[in-house]
């Protein structure tokens, strides 16, 4: 009993950084319908910020703060420099040119800090909880995990739902010419949805490095499952990247716990067919797809 | 004294020229009507107007100062609301989210300006079928409604003037009434002007003051409305009815 | 050579024999161009040294798998991250049907591995036709993950991490004359191996070119451009979709075969998401449906990362930061072609000719044309 | 989506991205051949210089700890080049990046081999990219020399004449760590957590002959996925007290870290390749504050060990690794990794240093057959090069880490082989370094 609620809690715990990398592939995908393949190296970017912050002394809530406005600054720039300028052309070459980013980000990351592994401490323990003679795969890291994605996620909800510059940026999002005849600046906002997605990333990149370790392609094998996860959510709703990252976490623990780990890839690809099949546009897909 | 004058615009697609050299005045408080076949150059004036689309030549000025080229997104804060082609209605949004997003045009606007729909309850009074359904996302309104709620959103960010593309468009011809006497309403009462371009020449020259008549991107005719009415040439020619 | 498949095929003159003529001017056309590149090639691998060799062999597969998803995603607008993992299965047919003692002729074993890919193509072809653009970017990126962890978990059959050795054949007495006879060198089998892939190039090449101006190439590009109204017009969409995705696959076996035996190897690290990846950005930099971009951009992906690395270990770099300057550059490039030339360099290239042409019939005196 | 390609907007912008792509076209086609030609008969040695090579992940996935073997080469042979060389000629060493990904493998081992025209390939890393270019090696007639593998497919005269291995293999590791358990621990429990390749089924195969009926559990995990939650619940629900990890040093602190969430504390006995004390130890050693107050992280894990570790201070060897790198490293400290790079080196040079003025390709492999049992290297147990056996160190101890850092031996040196030989007691006196640090010929 104790091996299916741990790994049922493994999963969960892997599944909530899935959701919160695939929130910020879906924060963008939103407003400019290309998915950032440069997410993942901007997060791991940010995260070797954060510890070079704390190898200088500051407390892990300063290095993490630092990282997630790192993270803004990063995505408000990039889309200025890069993203912006390829506005209006193929929405391919956009998605080449964030797989450039993402090569060179990585390069320039070992480059800068070096290719070896290195130890990100936790601000909590790292011991899991005893309840009577049940080992529980929890720890108080996990936990830490887990409300922060959660307030990530209210956080976000409120700002669409509830604030003047949620509504813009969702009116920006379903039609952006109208939104500029209604006054709205759809380039500011543009930018400000990469800035953002780059601090979700951010948030992302930190809590998979948090009591663990990292190393310049930490965050590769994320970028797959990140993606994966957002499609199978729906690719345009934040609820859905949550969702998907849950269910394909939860799946991958399942199927490496009982079936074999080698099956954990072809299981992921699995679950996003039988969705895709089920409703070609993912579980909470809002828009259908506009034939006509 | 004109809100709007456009001197000879011209907008050009490619090799095609939708606008040659046009010349539109709109005066305050009235009804200036567009009328033409489809493809006269109707909707890219208003496009051109809002700033969609860039002139290649000629200048836009509206209440005296140069908006030629300026950004759409500028022109609702200088008092220009436009309802688009096709409405412009954002589906995934809620009626009242569509229309907050109308009053944020307001923002910016001087609170002294004579406005007929200032506040959400005003708009829900002046269309009380948008007040019941508030909540409901706007894809489930019908077209009559949907016009109805585009212009209060317009509305609210009390506008000057008022560019409206087509309202009448797959409307039935009782509810284009309803919504033309509505407007005509509006511009006695609050003295806004309205820029008009219509198909349904009759029914929009029934409640324009002055008519302008395009074709092939040129204007061949600027008359009053009631001279546009009854000759019949003119009407036969280019009108259609 | 602009080979560009995607311009409009010219007008048929009136009368059913120009149709014949036309075909016949197609075939015609193509055979010339694929004899140009053969001999080309076989110049090419005659005057380098047996490295560039290795280099230009390298090239033939990169390039066949590229023309194919040129024409998926150029052709056809059909966007596949999975075309790696598609490679990989016909490297390892390859792989294993040499692994016999006595085995069966290259020409077979190619043939056997572009039906085994074309069959897998198929059925993913199926689950694409449901799907667009990014939610089928998606789906294809799942399969390139999974699939090198079906030669994990089998390990039986495809030997799991370690993979399945290839043994480069010894190269046939007719081709040891042959080599002596053009160029007098002594004939290796990695030579034969190159001129393997240049022959598998030039093959994939001549159908190609018959496929961009082809009743399917059309089509293709009707249901790319003007989905709802190639669907009016008969068009079946999904059957299109699905033959677009076959054809693609076809090449990429092919192109499996060929890097099967360059590479001496099927293992599942050397068809990571990063192959898949590397052919997209070699389509899209060489200019999206164009045979020469295939061309272009392979010869970047094969060439580009060995030069920054050899001037960074001339610049003094220590090695380990030579190796991380190349990544950097390619990163680097891949940003400023898209930013510099949307269209790649095909694309960027006819686009110049266009307004030069265009800009000369302006100045030339006003013709009699509307 | 994708749709015919829009007329660039900024149609006055010069094609520089064509520009670019076209010029690497060129450069490349006419890069024709530029090797400076051997002086001897063999390619890359000449009367002053002898130039090898090999191949190395130093870039993706595979890059923490293994990119930093090469350096360890680079720093001895530098070591060895200021005090003379071999036989008055200079080494240069080059390291090619092949991102652990087999098809890079075969182009730069090309380029090694066709282009900068090397005398030798030394330390290729890692067994499937390495696979893929030992057939071209060994036709083409190159030494492929200490191959950085444990696997067993190097040991292979007949077909690979040319390719000797270095390492222990693991499944002799596997025998020595089960003849322990069986002897130490006859009652224990014991969970298996193997890297899904070879190291993993090698190890566990050793490992069955010597503990087959105390196994009660065995689960693997694939390299590159970093969620090994799932496994280490298994073998806690299989009641394993002893677990035995046949993984690379990441895994090994990973396995550390997910048994501290799951408090599950077997006793631990951990492959050489993954039980780098000294980075397994700083990389958990932060999480430590929460659970392990003071000491190491890893103490009482057992291990083996095939020549001295980096922790090992006072070891003559260790003083000469620490000085040949505080003089010709890159100033990072001293790792397992550069420790394994040097001890490569060493042999390299003791090869070359025994092959005489007039050495070439055909001598060195010669050495290596008839001389290389008797390399005076820093391994405790001999190589088992000999004419028809070109498996590398035959033997280890089994050591386990204390609380200070430092190991205590828990068996005397003991040398076995793979199948069915028997473990013995190797009673030999381990090798010290030469004064000068250089082998002598």
């Amino acid at each position: 009993m104790q091996h299916f609620i741990n790994v049922l809690l493994n999963g969960i715990t892997q599944g909530i950084v899935i959701a919160a990398f695939a929130l910020a592939l879906v924060l963008i995908f939103r407003s400019t319908r290309i998915v950032n393949f440069a997410q993942g190296s901007q997060a791991m970017f940010t995260t070797y910020i954060a510890l070079t912050l704390m190898n200088n002394d500051f407390p892990y809530w300063v290095a993490f703060l630092g990282a997630l406005a790192a993270g803004f600054i990063i995505g408000a720039v990039l889309e200025r420099v890069v993203i912006r300028p390829l506005e209006g052309g193929m929405e391919l070459n956009i998605v080449i040119a964030t797989l450039g980013l993402y090569v060179a980000i990585q390069a320039l990351a070992a480059i800068l800090f070096g290719s070896d592994y290195k130890s990100f401490s936790s601000p909590v323990g790292v011991q899991g909880f005893q309840v009577g003679d049940l080992n529980l795969a929890l720890t108080p890291t996990s936990i830490f995990v887990i409300c922060t994605v959660g307030v990530v996620v209210v956080g976000l909800t409120l700002l669409f739902q509830k604030t003047q510059l949620g509504l813009t940026m969702r009116a920006a999002a379903f039609d952006g010419e109208v939104s500029r005849i209604l006054g709205v600046r759809v380039s500011h906002l543009l930018t400000f949805g990469w800035a953002l997605a780059g601090l979700v990333g951010s948030v992302a990149g930190i809590l998979v490095a948090t009591g663990s370790f990292i190393y310049p392609s930490y965050m590769e094998s994320l970028i797959a499952f990140g993606f994966i996860a957002a499609v199978i959510g729906g690719l345009d709703s934040p609820i859905g990247a949550v969702v998907g990252g849950l269910i394909l976490g939860i799946v991958n623990s399942l199927v490496s716990g009982y079936l074999a780990p080698g099956l954990v890839t072809i299981g992921a690809f699995v679950v996003l067919i039988a969705v895709l099949l089920l409703k070609p546009g993912g579980l909470f897909s809002s828009t259908q797809a506009r034939r006509v | 004294m004109s809100v709007l004058e456009i001197k000879n615009l011209t907008t050009t697609y490619g090799p095609v020229k939708a606008l040659d050299s046009v010349d539109v005045a709109v005066e305050t408080g009235q009804i200036t009507a567009v009328l033409g076949a489809n493809g006269a150059g109707k909707t890219s004036l208003l496009r051109t107007v809002s700033g969609l689309v860039k002139p290649t030549a000629g200048t836009i000025t509206l209440d005296g100062t140069d908006i030629t080229g300026k950004p759409t997104e500028s022109m609702v804060h200088r008092g220009m609301a436009h309802v688009p082609e096709g409405r412009g209605v954002i589906a995934e949004l809620t009626i009242e989210e569509n229309l907050r997003l109308g009053m944020r045009g307001a923002a910016k606007r001087p609170t002294d300006t004579p406005a007929p729909v200032r506040t959400l309850d005003d708009a829900y009074q002046l269309f009380p079928v948008l007040g019941d359904r508030r909540n409901a996302q706007a894809h489930t309104l019908s077209g009559g409604e949907r016009q109805m709620l585009v212009i209060a959103r317009a509305l609210l960010a009390r506008p000057t003037l008022l560019l409206l593309d087509e309202p009448s468009l797959g409307l039935a011809p009782r509810i284009v009434a309803q919504i033309f006497n509505l407007v005509r309403a509006l511009v006695n009462d609050s003295g806004l002007t309205v820029l008009l371009v219509e198909q349904n020449a009759r029914s929009a020259l029934s409640i324009a003051h002055t008519g302008v008549v395009l074709n092939l991107g040129k204007v061949v005719v600027t008359e009053s409305a009631e001279v546009l009415q009854n000759d019949a040439t003119l009407r036969h020619s280019y009108l259609g009815f | 050579m602009s080979t560009d498949i995607t311009t409009a095929v010219p007008a048929p003159p009136a009368g059913p024999s120009a149709m014949q003529r036309l075909l016949g001017l197609n075939l015609v056309r193509s055979l010339l161009v694929s004899l140009g590149v053969l001999v080309v090639g076989v110049l090419l691998l005659e005057s380098t040294d047996a490295y560039t060799n290795t280099q230009l062999s390298s090239l033939t597969y990169f390039t066949i798998a590229a023309i194919g998803l040129t024409a998926l995603t150029g052709l056809n607008g059909q966007i596949s991250l999975g075309h790696g993992a598609l490679m990989a299965v016909g490297a390892y047919t390859t792989a294993l049907m040499l692994d016999t003692d006595s085995p069966l002729p290259f020409p077979v074993i190619a043939l056997a591995a572009i039906v085994m890919t074309s069959l897998v193509g198929f059925v993913v072809g199926i689950g694409a036709a449901r799907l667009h653009g990014p939610y089928l970017a998606g789906a294809t990126l799942a399969f390139a993950v999974a699939l090198p962890s079906v030669a994990l978990y089998f390990k039986g059959t495809f030997n799991g991490e370690a993979g399945l050795t290839v043994i480069s054949p010894r190269p046939p007495e007719w081709f040891v004359s042959f080599i002596d006879a053009v160029s007098g060198e002594f004939a290796t089998s990695s030579k034969y191996v190159a001129y393997l892939g240049l022959f598998c190039l030039v093959i994939a090449l001549f159908f190609a070119l018959n496929l961009g101006r082809s009743k399917i190439g059309r089509h293709w590009r009707a249901v790319r451009d003007q989905e709802v109204a190639a669907e009016i017009a008969g068009i079946n969409l999904g059957r299109t979709r699905v033959q677009a995705f076959v054809i693609s696959a076809a090449y990429a076996g092919l192109a499996g075969a060929v890097m099967a035996m360059v590479v001496r190897l099927a293992a599942p690290t050397v068809f990571t998401l990063v192959l898949s990846l590397s052919l997209l950005t070699a389509v899209v930099i060489g200019g999206l449906g164009s045979i020469t971009g295939a061309f272009i951009g392979s010869a970047v992906l094969v060439f580009l990362p060995p030069l920054v690395t050899d001037l960074s270990t001339d610049a003094k770099l220590s090695d380990t930061q030579a190796a991380q300057m190349s990544p950097l550059i390619y990163g680097i490039v891949l940003v400023l072609v898209m930013l510099l030339a949307p269209g790649g360099v095909m694309g960027t290239l006819s686009m110049a000719w266009r307004r030069r042409r265009a800009r000369r019939q302006l100045t030339a005196t006003p013709t009699k044309k509307g | 989506m994708a749709h015919q390609p829009t007329p660039a907007r900024r149609s006055r912008r010069l094609a520089l991205g064509a520009a670019l792509a076209a010029s690497a076209l060129v450069v490349a086609a006419c890069g024709g051949g530029d090797g400076d030609g051997g002086g001897g008969s063999d390619p890359g040695i000449t009367d002053e210089s002898i130039k090898i090579g090999g191949h190395f992940p130093l870039t993706g996935v595979a890059a923490p700890g293994y990119s930093e073997i090469p350096l360890g080469h680079k720093a001895y042979y530098d070591f060895v080049n200021a005090n003379g060389g071999v036989h008055d000629r200079e080494i240069e060493f080059i390291a090619k990046d092949d991102g652990y990904n087999p098809a890079k493998t075969t182009e730069v081992v090309n380029e090694l081999v066709l282009k900068d025209e090397v005398f030798a390939i030394v330390g290729g890393l890692g067994t499937p990219t390495h696979q893929a270019v030992t057939n071209f090696l060994n036709s083409e007639g190159v030494p492929d020399l200490t191959v950085s593998s444990g696997s067993i497919l190097w040991d292979n005269p007949e077909e690979l004449p040319m390719t000797f291995g270095w390492q222990p293999d693991y499944e002799s590791e596997g025998k020595i760590l089960g003849q322990y358990i069986a002897e130490n621990m006859p009652d224990a429990k014991v969970g298996i957590f193997g890297q899904d390749d070879e190291l993993g089924e090698d190890g566990a195969k050793g490992l069955k002959q010597y503990v087959e009926d105390q196994i009660v559990a065995e689960v693997t995990y694939v390299p590159g996925n970093t969620d090994i939650g799932p496994q280490i619940a298994e073998l806690q629900k299989s009641g394993a007290d002893v677990v035995v990890g046949f993984n690379v040093p990441s895994y090994t602190a990973l396995s550390q870290l997910v048994s501290l969430k799951l408090n599950y504390k077997p006793e631990w006995l951990v492959s050489n390749v993954g039980s780098d004390a000294g980075l397994v130890g700083s990389l958990l050693e932060k999480f430590s504050e929460g659970a392990v107050k003071g000491s190491s992280p890893l103490t009482g894990l057992y291990t083996t060990a095939y020549m001295p570790q980096s922790t090992e201070a006072d070891d003559p060897w260790i003083q000469l690794w620490q000085k040949v790198w505080d003089e010709y490293g890159d100033g990072s400290p001293l790792t397992n990794y550069k420790v394994y790079g040097m001890a490569e080196a060493y042999t390299i040079v003791e090869a070359m240093m025994k092959s005489g003025e007039d050495m070439s390709r055909e001598s060195i492999v010669d050495t290596f057959e008839q001389d290389g049992g008797d390399f005076t290297g820093p391994n405790y147990v001999p190589f088992r090069y000999s004419e028809d056996r070109h498996a590398g160190i035959g033997g280890m101890k089994v050591v386990q880490l204390q609380a200070d850092g430092t190991t205590a031996d828990k068996t005397p040196v003991l040398k076995t082989d793979v199948g069915d030989a028997e473990i013995e007691e190797f009673t030999d006196s381990a090798n010290t370094p030469p004064e000068s640090g250089i082998p002598s010929d």
